[in-house]
């Protein structure tokens, strides 16, 4: 998993509960790059779901909340570091993430392991998203979508009509745009 | 206890701290990796271009050396083909006619006699007549007139023959000649393959029996000079596959919208590597400087050219048959 | 106060992991706009390379069309030209075969008519002999035997010079064809301008007059059918150069260690501006599909690959001199 | 002048200091970098000079000796970052500085503004430097080889018979390797 995740996992939790907790997660975790992290590298996502689950145990929020949080956490921050990619409007943007966006990331980190989504646009205000990825991270991917939905100022409604968690081949997303 | 808080965060900031360091060394330490990776790669791919600019300078080069060459070969051949054949009927004439010259001493020798008895006669002097008999069965048995009659008309009928064999070699380089054509005309497939059989004749005669199945051909457009390279490539390709002696079959005819031309020998045959290179510009099983292993690949172009097509098929010790199909509606070319 | 100084301290630590944090962001963008940069040039190289192996392929193509015309265009040249050369010697002596024929009909006609005559002397019946007389004068008379006997010698030798003719073509042919040949050989330079006349003859003869001021030259190891190439090529290219009609000097000489042979035109000249380029390969002021530009450069390498050296001296309008220098000491090529 | 010097003098000082004087330094020279430094980039080199005119006055040590101190602490730092360039001995270590080191770095950082270094080696104890550099640190070189020495365990005298600071073309230091 690539390092900026990482990165800004450790943000998040310094700016929502402070540097200590941070240097216990690190402490009681141990994880193998020690906390150090740099977006120059990739790093285990079992490093991410010790930190996150040791954080839902202490705070009592499910790790599927807390995934999602960070997720929406994560689309802020990004479209911070990257203003380019966040193209005019919320479902165009959704739809470059698999040819523009992640294909781009392949250029500058070739080995960089990615989910794959594909798509189906069946009405204007409708998008459906197919995510395939061996760490099934969709929790993660729908509070994206969230912090996508709120950057761009654009109401939605997503439901997931299947899960890799439920022994599904992908997750999907089944969105409808607006009111 | 406010100090000992105060004392743990600052704990906390150094291990912060550190570990941010840290980070930024591990960043920057790949960033100095990955960037002299992509020097080297750069620096790679560079010299790979230098390398193949010089590469193509060289084939320029080369391009010019074997243009040179195999234009010398195919001048060299022609000439050396061409003279070849006309030396030997020119030879025979020339020795014919040298005989020639001596019968018409003897005979002019024999008539200026005769024409002494005819004087005698006129004068009607029976025994100087007759004495000049003897004189002259003498003489014409001296210079053997009666052979020399009969000889006569051999001697013309054979070196006529010789001039018209020339004749037919000079035919042959006309239409030969029309490879120089740069127009598309109507042409006799048969015909061109008639006048280039004449034209390699020389080389392929010792090695092989060629056997003829022409049907009639409707004319088509067509660089028959073009065509007849075609030919003349596979004619002899086909007696240099053949080791000592075989049989090549050419045989035309007409089969739905195509003129198929085919081309069987019995010679060594060509192994299953390399019929599928065999039509690729440069590739030749021939020792060095028998063949620039162009001869197919140009065949080829020129028969794609004419919007047909060429295959060939081959089982090494069996032969090899090369079929050509032209469409007859020639094709705006 | 303690806590106070723990409190500054904690700020200080804050603001070097704000830094710290900054420089690592900084870095890790640097590392990012690097990556991407060379992953450009990374492919614009490897674009580049693949340009070039496709450019290398047409190259390569193109390659082959041109040895292909080339070579046509020279055998096309040569086969018209022996064509051209043999037809009319050959013509005429089987025009004159075709009149010994019939001579040779009246002779034994008259021979026939003469041993009547003999015969009837023979049986000493003078009256009857007398009358034969009339008959063979007349037989004499309408087959024009006196023309025949006047003609025979005069056709015969007519017919040997025309065999002649072509056994000098022959000959000049089998000289020409030793371009093919890959050994060196002691050769006569003027032998070699002789022979290389003869060949191309029938390309120049309406356009030049021809002046050869051949000095004996000692024999020298040489390529002697290469270097029939390069006089053939300068002897065309100063017919062609002649608009309408001009002269062509070509000398020989001993100068110092060398050979020189002189090819002087009266044609239009070469501009000073191509002259330099006149030994480039490609380089062609001929019309599109009328010359590859390839034979002075062919020729300029032939003569660096004797060791010699070829020079041009030109002037618009009123001609240019070619000027081959060989070392007689053959040099070991 | 290359991140990795500022990083270094920001450690030096750190180290042999501590952290209130480097944030002090940052706070009154006001440098353009703001003290943030990589060694991704280059800095102008007035900021160093500014930390090292407002360290003298600080501490009474003169600006020569501190550049030079600051040498002999890089080249420590450095041998441990780039151990490879550590070559055999010490005077080989100092010839391959110009083709070698340098020549390294230029493929990495193309911009980098290095000095340069020619040598004349007049007996197998001997080397001349004549080093040449719009920045004149040849104070900052002189530490940088006593650092070496250090390094080598090898003693070294070196008299500096021209200087760049007293309008010479360039400094040349002179050393004698050895007991």
């Amino acid at each position: 998993m690539k390092g900026v995740i990482f990165s800004i996992f450790n943000e998040m939790i310094e700016e929502k509960f402070g540097l200590e907790l941070w240097d216990r997660m690190i402490e009681e975790t141990k994880p193998v790059s020690k906390g150090i992290y740099t977006s120059a590298q990739s790093y285990h996502e079992s490093e991410l779901f010790s930190y996150v689950g040791l954080l839902s145990k202490e705070t009592g929020i499910s790790v599927e909340d807390l995934v999602r949080t960070f997720g929406h956490f994560t689309l802020i921050k990004l479209s911070k570091l990257y203003p380019d990619f966040l193209v005019k409007d919320f479902k165009e943007f959704l739809k470059t993430i698999d040819s523009v966006i992640h294909a781009e990331v392949k250029k500058i980190y070739p080995d960089a392991g990615l989910p794959s989504f594909t798509y189906e646009d069946p009405a204007p205000n409708q998008l459906v998203m197919i995510y395939k990825s061996p760490r099934k991270l969709c929790h993660l991917a729908e509070g994206l979508i969230a912090g996508a939905a709120e950057h761009y100022q654009t109401k939605h409604k997503l439901s997931q009509t299947k899960c890799m968690h439920l022994n599904d081949p992908h997750c999907r997303f089944e969105l409808t745009i607006g009111e | 206890m406010e100090a000992e808080v105060l004392s743990k965060n600052e704990e906390l900031l150094k291990r912060a701290l550190y570990r941010e360091r840290q980070a930024r060394f591990k960043a920057e330490d790949i960033l100095e990796k990955k960037t002299k990776e992509l020097y080297v790669v750069v620096e790679h791919l560079k010299k790979q271009i230098t390398d193949r600019i010089e590469a193509e300078k060289v084939i320029k080069r080369n391009q010019a050396q074997m243009i040179q060459s195999e234009k010398m070969a195919g001048l060299g051949q022609l000439a050396a083909g061409v003279a070849h054949e006309i030396n030997n009927p020119v030879g025979f004439v020339t020795s014919n006619l040298q005989t020639l010259k001596k019968y018409s001493l003897s005979i002019k020798k024999m008539i200026s006699e005769y024409d002494s008895l005819v004087s005698s006669v006129q004068s009607k002097d029976i025994e100087k007549s007759v004495s000049f008999l003897t004189e002259l069965a003498k003489t014409k048995e001296k210079e053997d007139i009666a052979y020399i009659l009969d000889d006569l008309d051999n001697l013309v009928k054979e070196s006529i023959d010789g001039t018209n064999r020339v004749k037919e070699i000079v035919k042959g380089l006309k239409s030969f000649a029309r490879l120089d054509e740069a127009e598309m005309k109507e042409a006799d497939i048969n015909e061109g393959i008639e006048s280039t059989l004449k034209i390699v004749w020389n080389e392929i005669k010792y090695k092989c029996e060629v056997i003829k199945k022409l049907s009639p051909l409707p004319m088509i457009v067509c660089f028959p000079g073009q065509l007849n390279q075609v030919f003349m490539n596979l004619i002899v390709n086909a007696a240099q596959a053949i080791q000592e002696k075989g049989t090549l079959t050419i045989e035309s005819f007409v089969e739905k919208e195509d003129i198929v031309i085919r081309f069987t020998d019995t010679g060594s045959g060509i192994k299953p590597e390399n019929l599928e290179k065999l039509f690729n510009p440069f590739f030749t099983t021939k020792a060095v400087g028998k063949g620039t292993g162009l001869g197919l690949s140009v065949s080829y172009g020129i028969i794609k050219k004419h919007k047909g097509d060429i295959f060939v098929e081959s089982q090494v010790g069996v032969g090899t048959t090369f079929t050509i199909k032209l469409p007859m509606k020639g094709a705006a070319l």
